[in-house]
């Protein structure tokens, strides 16, 4: 009845919204893991404001037949668990949308959101269950009613996440899904919404986050150490690493501030530790003074840096991509690094590694931006899309003459460590001679500048190049960097266009030489990112002489949807938009 | 071993003539050599300042990084590979000013590892202005009317802050003062030494003889006795010097890492934990 | 007899070097007052190791009958003090450098070092007057009597500087010079070296050093509040304004770590200070979180960013142009500043009060860029053609209805502050709305990002254009910006090539308008900056995506000499040198 | 003057439901009241964190700086306006923890301003990591088996840094902390108010009922005693609550500036001192 503007379709696009507190956390991980079991594939992201109870956040959750990986406007199901909807889910309601909540508690705006409301009493349901706390798990049961699923994937779910609870919990919990789930399957007259949605034989089950993708990147690529103060959005890296230190064997610690994190990652890697901080823009600029130790020590450290939108405290839980030059420029002085984006969890797992990897040939620091939309939204996938990169080498030792800094052809020296061989290893933040004592020559300086700055020339040869996605001859270049990479591609599949490619760009430092030639080839150029002054346009630029024609930029606090990169890129294709 | 073993062949040694950083220095070596120590074993780490260019005038591994971070530099290079004796050395700006911050909570850590402090109470490497330890009225060309902000104490706020070793030398006092150095070493857990040294090109108020008259070698002292401690280094000059307080036993900050708990190996011999990573991937299927 | 190839000239090169403590300073100061009451110009510059006792170190002092001030290789008379003469000294010596020492003290130096050798007993005078600390004033007293001058002016010198000390201080000193200056004006057989230069009639008297310059600027523009952390070559604008706190109302405090410094500059400015810092990378990189707090709460605070060698502590008393990226790009977020880079005394003085007036006018963070050459070195002029600008306006009291961040078309808010008016004064870190209450409002965010960045249109029309030195029509333009102004202009100069012309930034951000016309009338164009990666070269890039012919870069720790910049110009100029 | 003057209408607090930082929002409301101020003579400054968003919940000037820096701009708002009252407010985290250099430092300066630190014992704002004042043992997602390093006392910190005022109250009893925060207003110079409260979300080990069983209220204590406060804060549980220490009559920092010696005017009252500067450039004319 309600539901004729899903028929046919194998995608969908359901929204959760209320505050914080309410449980929306555990049904996003019930739904995702029963429809990943389902053999479907799942997609979330999170919205959520800077505080612990109350407020209001979203979720979006879109479950489909093929792999689904990018933000969407379009909401076909609404779930409004609180009063109080929020501006950003209302401008997304159309005729088209269902919505699902509790008239006793949202009022008069049951009826001012638009789209077709539907009822539930979920608060006397979960009253007469034992409690408000269960609301959630009614409206679960409720969406598996209308999806068409049955409850065992739940039961199982319940089970697994209250282990450690009395087991009354999970039956009133499976009571307060069951009286949803009826009401649910009421409506939808016993076809379910994913009745046409075809399901996998090899389900791809891994379900995980951005966050967990850096993560587990860090472990494969070898870290042993981690030192970070707590920061959204970039916590959860922290909290990974911590709660899997004793198995991986990582040595993990909560630091008083930014400035004792990058110095400890430092201080570790001087010895040996493969070290990485996590952080967001202001953790990363109070750090930013030892990134440039790591620069003239010649020291191999990884720097997540989970981007939100500045300046400084900004908005805590929210999403930009307006730190790249911050991260690229920051830092005094002149030294190498290399600045990785990863658009997709895959790569994201790849890069990380990847990272370690470049700082560990070139002792320089290395950065991997992401940011709030990236780290919290999650997907499903196969564990075997995971690539496992070649392990590093083993720290050599050390001979009696060892000089930290031996001026070699492309800049790296031998890496010596204290306490494995015969020679003294020194590390000296002043400009030094080879063995790493401060010694003030003028020729000096100049060899060991160059030296360092010779590592680049190889760290440029080894960048990842672009991702062309799209026809070989283009008319229009699209370009990305970083994790709007699904979000455009699927943009411009939806748009169809023979003569559009998107280039797609995973590393922003050093940029891979075919830059120039992908532009050259194109008649216009236009860049989509996440800030307001069109920060990797502008970096092109500098590098390559080549202005765009023009940018898609966004810095609400909220990441591009599809919809949205389809509307503005084909305005700015008609003429309409240029940069701003 | 060579007894000229810490010694550093044609060091252009850049203090003053006469600054009391060359009798810790020699303190330094001493304590190291009696102690049986090579330079291999030893790491000595340093921010910026006189005190700082320590590691530069003698043999062994040496970290100099930035001005205040060198506890949290030495607390990492530790917990890296704990079979290394980890020193840090500072002047009281770089230990107490600009990183104040790590030594508190440094402390609180309980690394193993030695942090010698030159407390000279002015600002050496920049020429003379006040530090947190100088005293009050001390004038300088930025403290032109003197010095007005109540003196940080720092072997009181090591006190309150955990350490578990605390103790005051007296640049001037060798002897005495490399045998602190060494009962610091030998402490296992975190252990300040926070050193009186003249600073004869900045400082003509605590010279010296204004050190050696304003201070007194602690005897018969019960290191174990914390509020014993607190009451000598809260009280007026002349001020105690020795061991003021020791506390055994406290776990270490590697102790207390989960890394090491079935682990015991550096984390240079460590390979990247790709069965734990797959094992967590699993975890990530269900 | 020496001296033949100084004969008619009128700009001598002295350089006198030696340890650390053996009081070349006072020489130093005596010296140029002298000269500069003799109705001479004078223009110094020093070189010194990061120790304070010890060393050896260097100052350049040029006596001419015309304005100098800038750096040159020549030496015509050397003073070597101490033995040890380094490498970059012994570069600069040729056969015609005539060289002063002590045979006793440099031994077989003496003979090594090239250039014709002159031996005074330094050492055996000093002694019979009175010890070793007398030396310095020996060396005065014989250069006063090469050159000519009596010793009136030394002895009026002494009495000032020694005023406080016991009158046979003077007397000894004198006693010192009186003997050196005999054995001086026997040498030159009455006819002193100064013989020919022309005297002015209005004697422009006062001397002062770049720091003087940046400091009486601050004083000059209304700085009521400075607040730093010692860090070389910046402490002596900390040091200027402190020894001035009383005289000019301003509160100076030195404070634990840069972090306090600019947390209370912004503190400061929000209560109604005008506030100022002064420091160097570093330092800078510390405060790189305050500065884009600044950014957000919209505070006016000017910060003294004084350049010195990195990465990291790099070379702390030597000189670089490395920080203009890290300057303009570092701090987390987007929000508009201004980077200003004075050349000249005169300038720094004027512009040191125009970064208060802009912070002032556009509520924003503004950094006024020099280095340690800048700040050392120092010449003399007249006070007259130091310019002061209009005071800044008072503040107005704040209104009930007072919003702190309202929106404007110009992006600029009435500054109100706390305790003078009846409105309520906000300041907020995070997105905020016009009363500077934090507000999650993805349009409201926009709208904010929208309001700060407009007002850097504003700043924009404001920019101080570049300044064009030498024919309008040029083939070639030379391109720098900051401290090598003089430099560059003198060897341009000295080129006399009617086809180039030197184009000199003051202020590197945002650029001035014209800029893009100026490159594009150049067939050729080529950029001088003390740096390895061509920063200002790749910013002009990045705002016009024009790339420059090539550049002529320097990092070694020492400023560009006249000689160095005319020769790798002539290479550039003949093809030998392309960019380095 | 209108008793709800220090309300912000409308204000979305941010809190969660039952959370102590409510109490202590009333208790300093009440606080203002009484103390017969104007939302226009008091500036509130804070960091970042739950405690830290306190000025946006009530009306007054307001200034929300950076995380853990709060110090340092209240320390200069009040030194470039002295008629201000100014009030520093955040968390544990933000004051000693990523702030703790300039509680250290802002103490020994004596400036006249009232600190009010709301100790969850907890990071509240970033979900449950430990701070610097979490007890030994406390679990946390990052602390997975529990703290370990030695947990921060802030009322003994402060004692060894000169603080002229300190007291500590708890956010369950409101008139109690009221008087306090009172007090602490009146007094002339760097006031220390640390004031236990519970998070309910993210602190089940110190709730209500543990601040109410492990403190007591001092009576009948000489403030003036140093020796017997330093004792009283060093002690075990139960905690001794009220003002533990009051040192009058040390001059504070806007005191101390040579801006203020002659010219008793704010700063923003103040024009470019021309004269001053034109004189300054004749000396560098001889
Ligand atoms: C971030 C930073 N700020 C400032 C400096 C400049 N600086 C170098 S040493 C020093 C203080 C030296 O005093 P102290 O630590 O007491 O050492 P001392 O020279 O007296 O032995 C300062 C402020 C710096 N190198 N880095
Ligand atoms: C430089 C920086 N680092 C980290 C953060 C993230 N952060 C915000 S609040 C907070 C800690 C909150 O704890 P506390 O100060 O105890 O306040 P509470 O929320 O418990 O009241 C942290 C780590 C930040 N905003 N800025
Ligand atoms: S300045 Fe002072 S501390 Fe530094 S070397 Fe000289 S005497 Fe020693
Ligand atoms: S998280 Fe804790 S401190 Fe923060 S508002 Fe909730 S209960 Fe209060
Ligand atoms: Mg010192
Ligand atoms: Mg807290």
């Amino acid at each position: 009845m309600h539901f004729s503007s899903l028929e046919g379709r194998t995608d969908l696009s359901c929204v959760f919204c209320g505050a914080a507190g309410l449980g929306i956390q555990t049904v996003e991980d019930l739904l995702a893991r029963v429809i990943v079991n389902e053999g479907l594939y799942v997609f979330g992201s999170r919205e959520y404001m800077s505080r612990v109870r109350g407020g209001s956040n979203s979720t979006e959750i879109r479950i489909s037949s093929s792999p689904v990986d990018a933000l969407v406007d379009r909401i076909d199901l609404l779930f409004a668990l609180s009063a109080g909807v929020r501006e950003n889910i209302r401008e997304r309601i159309t005729p088209d949308t269902v919505i699902f909540g509790d008239r006793d508690e949202l009022k008069e705006e049951a009826d001012e959101l638009g789209g077709t409301f539907v009822n539930i009493p979920l608060q006397d349901i979960a009253k007469e269950v034992g409690g408000k706390i269960y609301s959630n798990s009614v409206a679960a049961g409720f969406l598996f009613g209308i999806l068409g699923l049955g409850l065992d994937g739940a039961r199982e779910f319940f089970e697994q996440r209250f282990a450690d609870k009395k087991p009354e919990v999970v039956e009133k919990n499976m009571k307060a899904a069951r009286t949803g789930f009826d009401q649910g399957e009421a409506l939808v007259e016993k076809k379910g919404l994913l009745d046409g949605y075809t399901r996998l034989k090899e389900k791809e089950s891994m379900i995980l986050s951005g966050t967990d993708a850096v993560g587990l990147g860090a472990l494969a690529g070898g870290c042993t150490f981690a030192a970070a103060y707590p920061m959204s959005p970039s916590t959860g890296v922290l909290t990974f690493l911590a709660s899997h230190a004793e198995e991986c064997g990582v040595a993990v610690e909560q630091v008083e501030d930014e400035l004792a994190a990058i110095n400890m990652a430092v201080g570790a890697a001087y010895a040996g530790g493969r070290s990485m901080v996590t952080t967001s823009g202001g953790g990363f600029a109070l750090m930013t003074e030892g990134v440039s130790l790591a620069g003239v020590v010649e020291s191999p450290v990884v720097i997540h840096l989970a981007q939100r939108p500045g300046p400084a405290t900004g908005m805590a839980t929210r999403t930009e991509q307006g730190d790249l030059l911050h991260a690229l420029f920051s830092s005094h002085g002149e030294f190498p690094k290399a600045i990785y984006a990863p658009g997709t969890l895959e790569s994201a797992f790849k890069i990380t590694q990847k990272a370690f990897a470049t700082a560990w040939s070139y002792h320089t620091p290395v950065i991997i931006l992401t940011d709030q939309y990236f780290v919290n939204s999650f997907r499903n996938l196969s564990p075997e899309t995971f690539e496992f990169l070649p392990e590093l080498p083993e720290i050599e030792k050390t001979g009696p003459n060892y000089r930290r800094y031996e001026d070699t052809p492309d800049g790296v020296s031998p890496y010596g460590i204290p306490g494995w061989g015969e020679g003294i290893v020194g590390g000296d933040s002043h400009e030094h001679d080879e063995e790493g004592h401060v010694y003030e020559d003028f020729h000096l300086r100049t060899r060991m500048q160059d030296k360092r700055m010779r590592k680049l020339e190889g760290m440029k040869r080894e960048a990842l190049p672009p991702t062309l996605i799209g026809p070989e001859k283009y008319e229009t270049l699209v370009i990305c960097w970083g994790s709007t990479l699904p979000i455009v591609r699927e943009a411009l599949k939806n748009l169809g266009r023979a003569d559009t490619a998107l280039l797609a760009y995973e590393q922003v430092w050093p940029l891979h030489s075919s830059t120039e030639e992908y532009l050259r080839k194109a008649s216009r150029t236009v860049m989509v990112e996440g800030n307001s002054t069109a920060q990797f346009a502008r970096l092109i630029r500098c590098e390559t002489g080549v202005a765009l024609s023009g940018s898609v930029l966004k810095y609400s606090g909220l990441q591009f949807s599809v919809e949205e990169v389809e509307k503005r890129l084909t305005e700015f294709l008609s003429g309409k938009e240029g940069s701003r | 071993m060579d007894a000229n073993r810490f010694d550093l062949p044609g060091a252009d040694i850049a203090w003053c003539p006469g600054c009391g950083d060359f009798r810790i220095l020699e303190s330094l070596k001493k304590a190291l050599l009696e102690l049986g120590l090579s330079p291999l074993d030893v790491v000595v780490v340093s921010g910026i300042g006189q005190a700082a260019k320590t590691p530069h005038f003698m043999t062994s591994h040496f970290f100099n990084g930035l001005h205040g971070r060198s506890l949290s530099n030495a607390t990492a290079i530790k917990a890296a590979n704990p079979s290394l004796k980890v020193i840090a050395v500072g002047g009281d700006g770089d230990m107490y000013g600009e990183g104040g911050n790590h030594f508190t909570h440094t402390i609180r850590r309980n690394p193993d590892i030695t942090n010698l402090v030159y407390n000279n109470m002015v600002y050496g490497l920049t020429k003379g202005q006040a530090s947190p330890t100088s005293q009050i009225g001390f004038k300088t060309p930025v403290q032109v009317e003197g010095v007005s902000s109540h003196p940080f104490n720092p072997v009181a706020s090591a006190l309150i802050a955990g350490a578990t070793f605390v103790a005051r030398g007296n640049a001037g006092d060798v002897e005495q003062t490399k045998e602190l150095i060494k009962r610091a070493m030998e402490h296992k857990g975190y252990a300040l030494v926070d050193i009186f040294q003249p600073c004869v090109s900045f400082n003509n108020l605590n010279t010296y003889k204004w050190f050696s008259e304003n201070t007194y070698w602690l005897e018969d002292h019960d290191e174990g006795d914390f509020e014993k401690a607190l009451s000598l280094v809260m009280a007026e000059a002349p001020f105690p010097l020795g061991v003021l307080y020791r506390e055994e036993g406290r776990p270490t900050f590697a102790e207390t890492l989960l890394a090491y708990r079935e682990n015991k190996e550096p984390l240079f011999r460590r390979k990247a934990s790709r069965n734990a990573v797959r094992k967590i991937m699993e975890g990530m299927c269900s």
